[in-house]
């Protein structure tokens, strides 16, 4: 491939120090890979193999261990997210990367519409517009329309997961980190989810993504990342 | 028996703090102490009627006779912490006197300046504010400009400030700290 | 009370009569000069008191107070000075002490009138004491007795 | 005079002693200096109760000489008990000074609860018996925090006072001691005039001072001075209606004058009568119609 | 973005204070007491910036000095020592250096703050409308019926009953009264809003709706806001950075998802792990 | 000088002030103008509350003062207070001791043997209020019979001392107190040349308090008797006596006495308190004293400076630990004048009343008409 990777992670390693126990923990350790506009990368390997610590790593939900994570931003700058300041982390999750996990956490009392509407909000789009992009989404992943105005709380997991997606799809992220987004969908809902993702692609948004099936890394992955677990660093005492 | 100087009677006291209040009330008005007071110098005449050993002041440039403060009674105090202060107009300022506190600006320094005349000379200046009834022009000669700047930066948060009664060798003006000035010409 | 003692002159005068003073003042010191060294006045005292808990000052309330301060001549060229400060208003009567105090001090002619004004006044402070030490006898609590097998036998 | 009032006659000329009356004078001095702001003394106790206007007389009694020619007013009138009280102690103990009763011919006006109908002149001056000299004490007890909002200029609390009253009654209900701001800082209570005499302190000719014994406050509002007291911009301040129930300006039962603050009486024959409270504008009425 | 708040080496003492204070407390030493003077050691050497509109939340247990912090900047106390630096548009303020005129001027003007305790905020004898009405107030409005509307909205937009606005606050339910007082903080758009505890002692239901109703109001407004809070949900809910301090020192600071999820710092992880 | 007639109010004034003066001579004939000996020795605690309220020590005065009020003691205190403006200040004294008293009744309640012996003096404590009926028709012989009596007593002898020591100075060399620093004071607070602006030093609600009311300090001192506070004070020592005015003789600078002031005095102990300086705990105490024989406000004044410290330092949790609603309510002059001034004309004031009461009254009616139609 000629074209530069928006994200190269380069001997990236994440380990957990539990003071009270007094251990260290790995989760990932010199994880290395590129991920290019408009392609998928996906990240394989056995439970334990820190494949969402990458993404976590990434997103700096985790402080990154050891490595470098180079991104390239759209105004050509190039930073690398461990040495990132917060503003520059929190800018860039405003702008240009998404993270799409499996867990749905929103405010207790908003409505789903504006739960997906949230990352325009943010970026200042007017609301009724945003509110109607989001209304497209929800329509496109099978939410019903009663749905809408009323908070997810009390959807099924499977709704939730849904609403999260299209939380993350809306804004279109330059790179879009994807946590299990269709753990717990039907065989249909899972088929759209992957003509969105695949739309998101020819539109030219980079991906980095864990599935729980193969099969999935099979339809829509460009790149396939193999990870390890790490060696276990037994009783190691907390320095 | 040695006789008293009119200025340590009650009933000279009265009148010439009645030209205080006078002066106090519509700044840039002079009016004539001495024929008050019996041809003394304006100064002592009104520091006689406002002092006493409830009060602190300072000489600041020396003007008064030794003899004068046991019948003033006031205590000494350094210029900083002097309720009055008594200094040469001509001369520019080398002190900070109390401005007072938000909650208590009654807790600042007069400052009685000596200047060469009140009635004549050729700084003019234009009143404004609380007492003066639109404008007044003021003339004075032997008044350091420095003092205009000085007071300018202690009137600058009211009701922090001081109030100044400027005397001459024969009557006394006042400008209390509301008072707005605007210098129109100036004599240097 | 030693009534020699200039300490004790004004309380031994004060306890006689008012009257009687300003004359005997007046009456010695006829055909002398007087001239004041501070002019007699009457006006108010702070009494300061310190507080018997904390130990610290403050005023307790106002007392009268008369003050004079001469300086006779006598008509030999003599000069004597005396002075009173006095719990009363009457500025009069604080000159009059103000000059027995000066007679007194300085053995002037007269001051054996003065001393027989002082003996009488000692009398009446030492009557004025005896008395109030009586209530204080008559009334004193005697713990030594309560409780004791004579309880009800009180004396006299 | 009674025997009381002869038994006084060795008090010395103002009744004050002179450091009394000196530190009067330098309060009066400051409270020029800062119009509209209470300035502590150490108010004397005077022969009369507190409350009877010893602020007051303080003042009177420590500005006075005997060039003066002295009016003493209350409700209006120099003829009322207090105003006839005071002004017989002040004459006993200033010995030399005139009293009028008319308004023209005083320089020093000493007044409870009115100022003349009458405008006065540069040359006068007015002393305004204050019973509470603090318009902030309706909303805040300590007198500490008092001192801090008024230096700060902190008058929101007031306001919302004023807010309140409007929203329960339509109305602006302060009917007396109306808060007034001097020279766009202070608020003070004006003491307790009517708000008829209010605007007359705005700009006033004449220095007014304000004394309150029994508070040991001492405040000035200078000649040509702002006054403004507090209102809203659409709820704009008010003065007291004298209009009937047809929306007549009633007229003063005696001189028939329609311009001045009016007191209310029942007649013997138990219908309402209205006077002039201001006795001496009522008198130069008369005279101007010739009676 | 623009910064709008800059803090700098603040401390706080409660007490006469000694040169041994800030040796010997702290979260290694276990406590904020002077162990040789008896003083309280608040805050030491706090330092943080704030940038406009974002909401940053300073999270620990009673005794960490969170809530001194917003004390000291709001004015309620005074700092022992430090800087703070406020930027208000073109002008910038030396916020320990005012006099108390300006410091009244900035609370009443482009500061808000919401007291855990209604009673602190709220003027208890007056009416709800007449408590937003004095902020307006202060803010030299001056138009009975223009100060009315403005309440009205305001309350309207905090879902209180507009038809209870004129009722005294002591009428209210301790959530209305929250509601109450975050309308009256909120009467004047401050461009700075500090909130202490805000949801504390409400029920979850009632916390739920205050802290929804913040997180709207920051993002219509646009305001800055800090939020002091010994609650890892308030924090998860509404803060995109927050701070943990301990004895009155940070010990951690950073985005709050990290906090939460991966931190870094032993009390942290207790702390975190405990409310799980 | 110009003349005012005097019409309508102040004939009244004047006719007003004749009737009182009739009045105290009402019984014409059969009645005997009382002097001013007979009102400072048979009117004693009378006597006494003018002097203290009045804060002037001038006994011919006050007795005068009672004479021409007609007894009433808030009157009298006035009339003494109104004298003292006229008054220049000429001096204070040094610090006077009351370790000097000359004591003529001392009594502790915390110690049954203190030293010097406790004396109760003259006191109504354990009188029987039995009504007198012997008094009704008391002849002068009787009266006079009754303090030769007295004088011929031979019981008296001179072992007793002049003065005292107080019995809180054994307590504090038993390390029961807290030290103090005899040294260390400031100067104390003039309350007749400034006035109180809070927070005010202890020295300034002393001297408030010395002057105060009888009744006043009584009553809140109560309050925090019945439980508004947390006292329980003991009465470490009570005395009443004469104090030894001294001062410097102008010309040998030696103090010399300048009269005596007969005063009460009261010192209590209360429940101790640590220190914030850590330091170990001691009883806090309370002072009270004022001018003539005034038991009660003498104590209720040592319980409200007890409970004015704890206010002081700790902020205050009921009225009477408030320095600002003790010091404000106290003083009888004050609350006196401001009550009676109730009675003078109001007319404008309430004519601005009516317009206000009338204007929201057709504000009302305006709008419950509006309703209804």
């Amino acid at each position: 491939m000629t074209a530069e990777p928006i994200l190269s992670v380069e001997g990236f390693s994440k380990q957990f120090e539990l003071h009270e126990q007094g251990k260290i923990i790995p989760s990932s350790s010199n994880v290395n890979f590129d991920v290019y506009a408009g392609k998928l990368t996906a990240l394989i390997g056995p439970t334990g193999a820190g494949k969402s610590s990458v993404l976590k790593g990434i997103f700096r939900t985790y402080l990154p261990s050891s490595g470098r994570i180079i991104y390239h931003a759209v105004n050509g700058h190039t930073l690398d997210l461990v040495q990132a300041d917060d503003y520059q982390i929190l800018d860039l999750r405003r702008q240009e990367i998404g993270f799409v996990t499996q867990f749905l956490h929103a405010l207790p009392r908003q409505a789903t519409e504006d739960v997906v509407a949230q990352p325009l909000f943010q970026r200042g789009v007017n609301r009724d517009q945003a509110r109607q992009k989001a209304r497209e989404l929800l329509e496109q992943l099978n939410i019903p329309e009663r749905l809408w105005s009323v908070p997810p709380a009390t959807f099924s997991g499977g709704e939730k997961q849904r609403v999260n997606l299209a939380r993350g799809l809306i804004a279109k992220p330059r790179l879009l980190l994807l946590d299990e987004p269709t753990a717990s969908l039907d065989p249909a809902t899972t088929d759209r989810v992957v003509e969105m993702i695949q739309a998101m692609k020819i539109e030219g948004t980079a991906m980095l993504a864990i599935f729980h099936h193969p099969d999935l890394v099979e339809r829509l992955a460009d790149n396939v990342v193999t990870l390890t677990p790490p060696l276990a660093l037994d009783n190691k005492e907390v320095a | 028996m040695k006789k008293i100087e009119a200025i340590w009677l009650p009933e000279v006291q009265q009148n010439v703090f009645r030209g205080l209040m006078e002066v106090m009330s519509r700044p840039g008005k002079s009016i004539n102490l001495a024929e008050l007071a019996g041809n003394v110098m304006p100064a002592r005449a009104l520091l006689a009627t406002l002092l006493d050993a409830e009060v602190t002041f300072c000489d600041h440039n020396g003007l008064l006779d030794e003899s004068d403060w046991p019948l003033l009674q006031a205590k000494k105090a350094t210029v900083e912490h002097a309720n009055y202060i008594l200094c040469h107009g001509d001369s520019a300022v080398d002190f900070e006197p109390m401005l007072g506190e938000l909650s208590s600006p009654e807790h600042s320094a007069t400052l009685v300046l000596v200047v060469e005349n009140l009635s004549e000379g050729s700084s003019h200046l234009t009143f404004s504010g609380p007492g003066v009834n639109g404008e007044i022009s003021v003339k004075v000669a032997g008044l350091n400009r420095d003092w205009l700047k000085q007071r300018e930066q202690w009137i600058s948060s009211f009701p922090l400030g001081v109030d100044l009664l400027l005397v001459d060798s024969s009557r006394v003006m006042a400008i209390p700290r509301t008072t707005k000035i605007e210098v129109t010409s100036w004599d240097m | 009370m030693n009534i020699n003692e200039r300490k004790n002159w004004i309380r031994l005068l004060m306890a006689v009569n008012k009257k009687q003073i300003k004359q005997l003042a007046e009456q010695i010191t006829s055909g002398w000069a007087l001239r004041y060294k501070s002019l007699p006045q009457s006006g108010l005292g702070m009494l300061k008191l310190r507080d018997g808990a904390l130990q610290e000052p403050f005023y307790l309330g106002e007392i009268p107070i008369a003050s004079a301060w001469v300086e006779l001549t006598l008509p030999n060229g003599d000069k004597a000075e005396g002075a009173a400060q006095v719990m009363d208003d009457d500025k009069d009567l604080a000159e009059a002490l103000a000059v027995c105090d000066a007679v007194l001090a300085n053995q002037l002619v007269g001051h054996d009138l003065l001393t027989v004004l002082l003996q009488q006044g000692a009398n009446k402070l030492v009557a004025e004491q005896r008395n109030r030490k009586q209530m204080l006898k008559r009334t004193h609590v005697d713990f030594s007795l309560l409780g004791a097998e004579g309880e009800y036998d009180e004396k006299n | 005079m009674t025997a009381m009032r002869k038994a006084n006659a060795a008090y010395p000329f103002g009744f004050l002693d002179e450091y009394a009356k000196k530190e009067v004078r330098r309060t009066i001095l400051k409270a020029i200096a800062i119009p509209g702001y209470q300035v502590p003394y150490s108010s004397r106790e005077m022969p009369m109760g507190r409350g009877f206007g010893t602020g007051g007389l303080q003042l009177t009694l420590s500005i006075i000489g005997a060039d003066d020619t002295l009016k003493v007013i209350d409700q209006g009138s120099d003829d009322s008990v207090n105003a006839v009280n005071l002004r017989s102690f002040i004459e006993m103990t200033c010995d030399g000074i005139d009293t009028t009763d008319i308004t023209d011919e005083a320089n020093v006006i000493q007044s409870r609860h009115r100022i003349p109908e009458k405008p006065l002149r540069e040359d006068q001056v007015i002393v305004l018996q204050v019973p509470y000299p603090d318009p902030l004490v309706v909303v805040e007890p300590s007198e500490d925090k008092r001192k801090i909002m008024h230096g700060e200029a902190d008058y929101s609390r007031l306001l919302v006072k004023l807010y309140e009253d409007i929203v329960q009654f339509d109305e602006i209900t302060i009917s007396h001691r109306y808060p007034t701001r001097i020279n766009d800082h202070y608020v003070i209570d004006p003491s307790p005039i009517p708000r008829w005499d209010v605007p007359k302190l705005n700009q006033s000719k004449a220095l007014v001072l304000l004394g309150a014994g029994r508070e040991k406050k001492i405040y000035a509002v200078p000649p040509y001075t702002d006054a403004e007291p507090l209102a809203f911009d659409d709820v704009p301040f008010r003065v007291e209606s004298f209009n009937d129930e047809n929306g007549q300006r009633r007229c003063c039962d005696r001189c028939g004058d329609n311009t001045s603050f009016l007191d209310e009486f029942t007649s013997s024959v138990g219908n309402k009568v209205y006077q002039c409270s201001d006795s001496d504008w009522c008198r130069e009425q008369l005279v101007a119609k010739g009676e | 973005m623009e910064k709008i708040l800059e803090v700098r080496n603040l401390s706080k003492v409660f007490g006469k204070g000694c040169p041994n204070c800030f040796i010997k407390t702290g979260p290694d030493l276990d406590t904020n007491i002077c162990p040789d003077c008896g003083s309280v050691v608040a805050i030491h050497d706090l330092s943080l910036d704030l940038y406009k509109g974002e909401i940053l939340g300073i999270m620990g247990e009673s005794g960490s000095g969170k809530s001194t912090v917003v004390k000291n900047l709001f004015f309620d106390q005074e700092p022992t020592s430090g800087r703070a630096t406020f930027f208000d548009d073109d002008k910038q303020y030396d916020l320990f250096g005012l006099n108390a005129a300006q410091k009244r001027h900035l609370r009443n003007h482009r500061f808000g703050m919401v007291y855990q305790n209604p009673h602190l905020g709220l003027n208890f004898g007056i009416s709800s409308g007449g408590n937003i009405a004095e902020r307006l107030l202060m803010n030299d409005l001056r138009n009975y019926s223009e100060i009315r509307e403005r309440a009205r909205e305001l309350l309207e937009r905090t879902e209180v009953l507009t038809n209870r606005m004129d009722e005294l606050p002591g009428n209210f339910s301790g959530g209305m009264q929250q509601r109450v007082q975050i309308a009256k903080a909120l009467a004047i758009n401050p461009p700075l809003l500090f909130l202490d505890e805000v949801t504390t002692g409400l029920d979850l239901s009632v916390q739920a709706k205050i802290l929804d109703l913040i997180l709207e109001i920051q993002q219509e407004m646009n305001t800055a806001m800090i939020v002091v809070t010994h609650d890892l949900g308030v924090v998860r809910l509404l803060a995109g950075r927050t701070i943990v301090m301990k004895y009155g020192r940070i010990i951690e600071s950073g985005l709050t998802d990290q906090i939460l999820e991966d931190p870094q710092h032993a009390y942290t992880q207790r702390l975190v792990a405990s409310a799980l | 000088m110009g003349y005012v007639a005097i019409k309508g109010g102040g004939l009244a004034i004047k006719g007003a002030e004749d009737t009182l003066d009739y009045l105290r001579c009402e019984q014409g004939d059969s009645g005997t103008p009382l002097d001013m000996d007979t009102i400072e020795h048979q009117l004693r605690f009378l006597h006494g509350r003018v002097l203290s309220e009045g804060g002037l020590y001038h006994p011919k005065l006050a007795a005068l003062a009672i004479k021409q009020s007609l007894g009433d003691t808030l009157e009298a205190a006035f009339a003494l207070r109104a004298y003292r403006s006229t008054k220049p200040r000429l001096l204070e004294t040094p610090v006077l001791d009351t370790s000097e008293m000359r004591v003529t009744r001392r009594i502790s309640a915390a110690f049954k043997d203190i030293i010097g012996g406790q004396m109760l003096g003259a006191t109504t404590d354990y009188a029987l209020r039995l009504m007198r009926t012997e008094l009704l028709d008391e002849t002068p012989e009787a009266f006079r019979a009754i303090a030769k009596h007295w004088f011929n007593d031979e019981r008296s002898d001179s072992d007793i001392p002049d003065t005292f020591p107080k019995v809180l100075e054994s307590l504090r060399a038993d390390g029961l107190l807290a030290d103090v620093d005899k040294a260390a004071v400031e100067e104390p607070f003039d309350i007749t040349r400034e006035p109180l602006i809070f927070p005010v030093p202890r020295s300034a609600a002393l001297a408030t308090m010395a002057r105060g009311e009888t009744g006043s300090l009584l009553a809140i001192a109560y309050s925090n008797m019945r439980g508004y506070g947390d006292v329980h004070p003991t009465v470490a020592e009570l005395r009443v006596g004469y104090i030894p005015v001294m001062l410097p003789h102008p010309v040998t600078g030696e103090l010399i006495e300048a009269g005596e002031v007969l005063m009460t005095e009261c010192e209590i102990v209360a429940m101790y308190e640590g220190d914030d300086d850590n330091a170990k705990p001691t009883f806090s105490l309370g002072y009270g004293a004022c001018f003539g024989n005034n038991e009660v406000k003498a104590i209720a004044m040592a319980i409200l400076d007890r409970s004015l410290q704890t206010g002081m330092k700790n902020g205050p949790t009921n009225p009477s630990e408030d320095p600002e609603f003790v010091l404000l309510h106290v003083d009888g002059i004050d609350s006196m004048g401001f009550c009676t001034h109730y009675k003078m004309p109001h007319y404008v004031t309430f004519q601005s009343d009516m317009d206000r009461l009338r204007t929201t009254q057709d504000k009302a009616d305006a709008k419950s008409e509006g309703a209804m139609s």
